[in-house]
């Protein structure tokens, strides 16, 4: 796993979220600019416990629970973030944010190019995103191929609790608005996170694993998935290379098409609908790029299926891609049976 | 029943018959013991997911439908057991709805939040905030145009009423005058939130004022006043003169959610709410005019036992959805004939 | 061009607001149970004067005119759809249905499934998109790939006033939610449009031109420059066939593989932001199909830019395909100079 | 200058100093010279696009504005050229950028609907009704957290009143005790739609009671009166109080845009608001409390005819924007250094 971090850095095992607590903590105690807000991330904590007791320590006015007021919430963190606030806005859950893509799409994405350059919105956005959670269609939706599909937004979607500090504390520095994707199942994940201050760069991918056979590009929680299944294809004689995307608007190109140069054959595999999905834009991209000459076999996709998240547990994995899945659709390609 | 006044007398007492009102307090327990049965369930890792409960909010929910006939409407929420229940709903079906199996009112495919009944009127609970609420107005333009005569009722918390969705569709109802109620159930908090925090006036019901629309407030505890408030606003609403807004005080006694740690409420401010329980309140009510006696109060409490017991039992003997049915019903199988035909949305015999 | 009607029906010329403005008349008679519903769409014609005179034929229940209120509107007409009626909403620049995602995605898509299969929700929703009107990057956007990515969703993309009217009435006919983006620069265009009732079936996409040395698979407002590259093209020797997608979502995949089996050559032409916009389904469709071994060349895709819509014109312009960019593309292609 | 009251004397006359005077005045000519020559533009095929003219509404754009300073904030519409001209806007950089030219506010990139002057507070026209009410919100939160001591006034229509994010804004500003002043312009229409057939309260002030924050209706075509009563809201803002919604009933001469054949109302009632237009009104009142005499207006009156002109000639001769630069201003090009330098949204000099 790439690692950003000044190498000296101690590195303790934490959750996705703690990690990304500990992130919100560091730019509370750095930067008087930087607020929170969102509904029940004060007394609550954030209904997966992301904000945690930062409340007690940075007060209501720096972590603010707002009301239930998807869009204008949003709003007010556009006009604050365009005035000097660094606001750092959680939706509760990444579906309610449907609510406020005017704000999003409109002002936040469009503002700076509107106005010839005249400002930046330097804002942050959180979305706990993702199925698994038996929560149902209006709470489980991996909605990430919308924003990136939308000029003056950047995109990230951390899988490891290292990235997602990283990633928020370079979201906080950029001067445009960032949104991150953090898939709910992935909260309570572990992993060795360095300490202190570091940035995870925006628009770099993660070369996870390396292998020969086949290119594997997953997003989100499909990166552990992912890397599960190569390790079982490796017994099997299958060398899989793994490749975290982190981020997906801007996409990192190069390493992508480097990868499929080198392999020949391409899986990506993402929770959202496979339909216009973040796979349809790798697969084009490579489709179009030089890379279209190397490629041996079709390029598969490998998305979250064609309906709505559904309640009862066995529909709602048959929804969207399983370790198991990935083995097969690797397995598939790299023999060459698709 | 003439609703002649008798001084003392409630309401609901001088309104209603002696059946309704056995039945309204059936159903009050039979919330209470679903909601038990449901969080019992959800304990023992039988039920996945989430769910909110609306124990403490019985006489709301019971209360607010009873004015209702079959062919009127409403609109839930997210804590929509109690009005599934008030509205008629059979718990066998929303226990197998919650164990995920075909049998359940959505087959599985919707669990707690999105529990509806269109046959009876329910046209779902729902899982965004306010979500309902334009639902409801679309629900009472269709009955107005169509001149069904319904009334929708739209069941919304305290939170909501802080979304845009809320101002947008009292104002459309206002406007339109149609035929709907919009019942505010306040329990005080959104999530962890309270009214005071999130919410700019003292009561809900005093934002009907910006609507023109009469707003009042109510004992959400007290059945009888809810029932009344509700009678009066679906008679307006019925005689083309257009919505109300009727704000139910009441308290949820469990946390918003599984996950809830209490920490933004105090234990004195539950108890002194769990000793103001509504449904003792009615039966006490209902033996004091006569209308029941003790042993029948308890002989029904000790049916909504049973009945829940046998639809948990229902339940997990359900049938699970074949994996490979993953995307039916995401589309309708075949396009409906023709525009002349009944190719209504409501499908299941309901009115429309 | 493919037409749905039946043969013996008369052909007039009618533009594309006047064919959508026939079909929604034909259907205000035809069933009580249809309402239009949107901002200005009575006395006032509608922005695009495509509701025209409907109100003084059929009165203001009918001819509803909203507040200002998208997200509200929508809800009302998702419960209406819900309940018996059967909306038409008109939003008056798609844009603004960036406040009804809400209603759009999370009701009016999913419900039917939520409730396992026990509504429909026959709901038909118009948006009027695109560029090149000068009325900068709130009112030109081209949303309609978020669309397409929603099951539950049905999404057409008329092209001409014949198509416009057929679809419409077959939306009309669905019961299921369909969306119509409408190109605001075609509204004036004219065609040939039968008269009476007749539908165009959703899901199938138009050949509109036939060639063999490549496939332009164009959307909306591109369909014309498609077509208009493809005759100059040929007085070059280059034989460009030309589909015009029609739907979005059901893709007509048969249609779109069968002719890159045939030409071995693709490009995607369509006004959405490049990635993630439409043509990046399509070239993924295409790459993971077994069309993708008769592919001779990438997969181009000619997307609009990235970037907000500007609003001085020259500027405009360059931010969208034009018909010189096609045809450049389709000559780098058909020659193999990609 | 104390604000005594003085029988009969308008509070502006009392409250300003004389050139303060003269200078509204001459804002208003301008306004109304801008609004006449852009339409002349259009008419010329010299500027593309649409665009929404405040002829008629400028005592209310000029009168609100009185009372900021530099360092106020506003957020404006869609309808915004006067707003933009009374926070102070070089009428050369708003042509050239009707013009599309370099030299605009934006660049060319914006046009009529996205003018901002951030230099000068204002943070910007918007194309999306109802969309700067959140976004001066959050200019207010920041000001509050700052300790900037900065006023937010947000310019509104009738028709943003129906829109969600009126809602959820004026809540916000109210339980968090926000400086913002929400000052709505109602013109009687959004676009067609009447306020009658739009809105279920007979004024839009009303609405304030919503929020529990002072409501008031002025006479939006009395330069005074808006003064007033923006410099009681502001004031009360600026001490910690909170916001206030002033409704201000004024008219557009003109369509809503280009296109508009105004079916949806007279030509009597046309005619009877331009007989109350008012600029010559406020002249008046200069000239009858001797602040200026009839040919000193008539001066202000041709110095903007001239200015107008000049500006006019100015963007003309602007610069095209290179189509090489379709991408630039997409993003800022160097990420801000650390997070305690000065990275501030604002960027060009402008009060944070
Ligand atoms: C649009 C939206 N925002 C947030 C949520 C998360 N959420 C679910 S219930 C709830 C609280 C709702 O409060 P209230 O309306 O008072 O209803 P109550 O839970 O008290 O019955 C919240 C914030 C949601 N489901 N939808
Ligand atoms: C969200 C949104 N809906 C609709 C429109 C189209 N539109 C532009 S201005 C306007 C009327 C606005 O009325 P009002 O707020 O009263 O302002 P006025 O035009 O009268 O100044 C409409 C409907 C829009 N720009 N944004
Ligand atoms: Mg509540
Ligand atoms: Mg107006």
């Amino acid at each position: 796993m790439k690692m950003d971090a000044p190498a000296e850095a101690a590195l303790r095992e934490l959750s996705f979220a703690e990690a990304i607590r500990e992130a919100m903590d560091i730019a509370l105690a750095e930067d008087p600019r930087v607020v929170l807000m969102g509904e029940d991330i004060g007394v609550y904590g954030g209904a997966f416990q992301v904000t945690g007791d930062l409340v007690r320590k940075y007060g209501e006015e720096r972590v603010i629970d707002t009301p239930i007021s998807e869009l204008g919430g949003a709003g007010v963190a556009v006009g604050a973030a365009l005035t000097g606030l660094r606001p750092i806005f959680e939706f509760q859950f990444s579906d309610f944010a449907t609510l406020a893509m005017e704000q999003i799409v409109n002002q936040a994405a469009k503002l700076r190019y509107m106005l010839g350059g005249a400002v930046s919105v330097p804002l942050v956005m959180r979305f706990p995103a993702g199925s698994g959670t038996g929560a149902a269609a209006q709470h489980s939706q991996s909605l990430e191929a919308w924003f990136a599909h939308v000029p003056g937004l950047k995109v990230v979607q951390p899988a490891t609790p290292a990235d997602a500090k990283g990633l928020l504390l370079a979201a906080l520095d950029d001067p445009d608005p960032v949104m991150i994707f953090e898939h709910k199942l992935l909260y309570k994940t572990k992993g060795a996170v360095p300490e202190g201050r570091y940035t995870t760069p925006i628009g770099q991918a993660a070369l996870c694993r390396e292998g020969t056979d086949l290119t594997i590009v997953a997003t989100s929680l499909m990166v552990p998935k992912a890397l599960a299944a190569a390790s079982l294809l490796a017994g099997e004689g299958i060398a899989a290379e793994v490749i975290d995307l982190r981020t997906i608007r801007p996409i990192d190109r190069d390493t992508v098409l480097a990868s499929v140069r080198k392999t020949g054959r391409l899986l990506c595999v993402y929770e959202g609908v496979k339909t216009l999905g973040l796979g349809a834009e790798i697969s084009a991209m490579v489709a179009e790029s030089d890379a279209f000459d190397f490629l041996d076999a079709p390029i598969i996709r490998l998305g979250g299926a064609e309906s709505p998240i559904p309640y009862n547990p066995a529909l709602e994995k048959a929804a969207v891609p399983q370790q198991a899945d990935i083995e097969a659709a690797a397995r598939g390609l790299a023999r060459g049976a698709v | 029943m003439p609703d002649t006044a008798q001084d003392n007398t409630p309401f609901a007492i001088r309104h209603y018959r002696p059946d309704t009102l056995r039945g309204a307090l059936r159903k009050m327990y039979l919330i209470r013991k679903f909601e038990e049965g449901a969080e019992d369930s959800y304990m023992r890792g039988l039920i996945h997911g989430t769910m909110h409960l609306s124990i403490g909010q019985e006489a709301s929910a019971v209360g607010a439908c009873l004015p209702l006939g079959d062919h009127d409407m409403i609109t839930s929420t997210h804590r929509g057991h109690g009005h599934c229940i008030a509205k008629g709903a059979d718990v066998a079906r929303m226990f197998a709805e919650f164990f995920g199996k075909e049998e359940g009112y959505c087959r599985g495919r919707g669990g707690s939040m999105h529990i509806a009944d269109v046959a009876k009127g329910n046209l779902g609970a729902n899982g965004i905030v306010g979500g309902g609420l334009p639902i409801a107005v679309g629900a009472a333009l269709s009955a107005k145009r169509l001149g069904s005569g319904a009334v929708t009722l739209c069941f919304f918390g305290d939170g909501a009423n802080n979304e845009g969705a809320f101002h947008e569709a009292l104002n459309m109802a206002a406007i339109w005058a149609l035929p709907v109620v919009f019942l505010c159930e306040n329990n005080r908090y959104g999530m962890s939130t309270s009214t005071e925090r999130s919410t700019a006036v003292a009561a809900i019901a005093q934002r009907a004022a910006a609507y023109a629309m009469p707003g009042v407030e109510v004992d959400g505890n007290d059945l009888s006043a809810i029932a009344e408030a509700v009678e009066t606003a679906s008679a307006r609403a019925r005689a083309g003169a257009g919505p109300s807004l009727v704000e139910s005080r009441t308290y949820r006694w469990r946390g918003h959610s599984k996950s809830d740690r209490n920490r933004y409420r105090s234990k004195d401010e539950i108890a002194a709410w769990m000793a103001r329980d509504p449904i003792p309140r009615f039966a006490q009510t209902l033996v004091a005019h006569g209308v029941l006696t003790q042993p029948e109060v308890a002989a029904i409490e000790a049916e909504a036992d049973a009945e829940i017991a046998a639809a948990i039992a229902f339940a997990k003997a359900g049938t699970d959805p074949d994996p490979d049915h993953l995307t039916r019903d995401v589309y309708t199988p075949s396009p409906m004939a023709g525009p002349v035909q009944d190719g209504s949305g409501r499908q299941d015999g309901a009115p429309a």
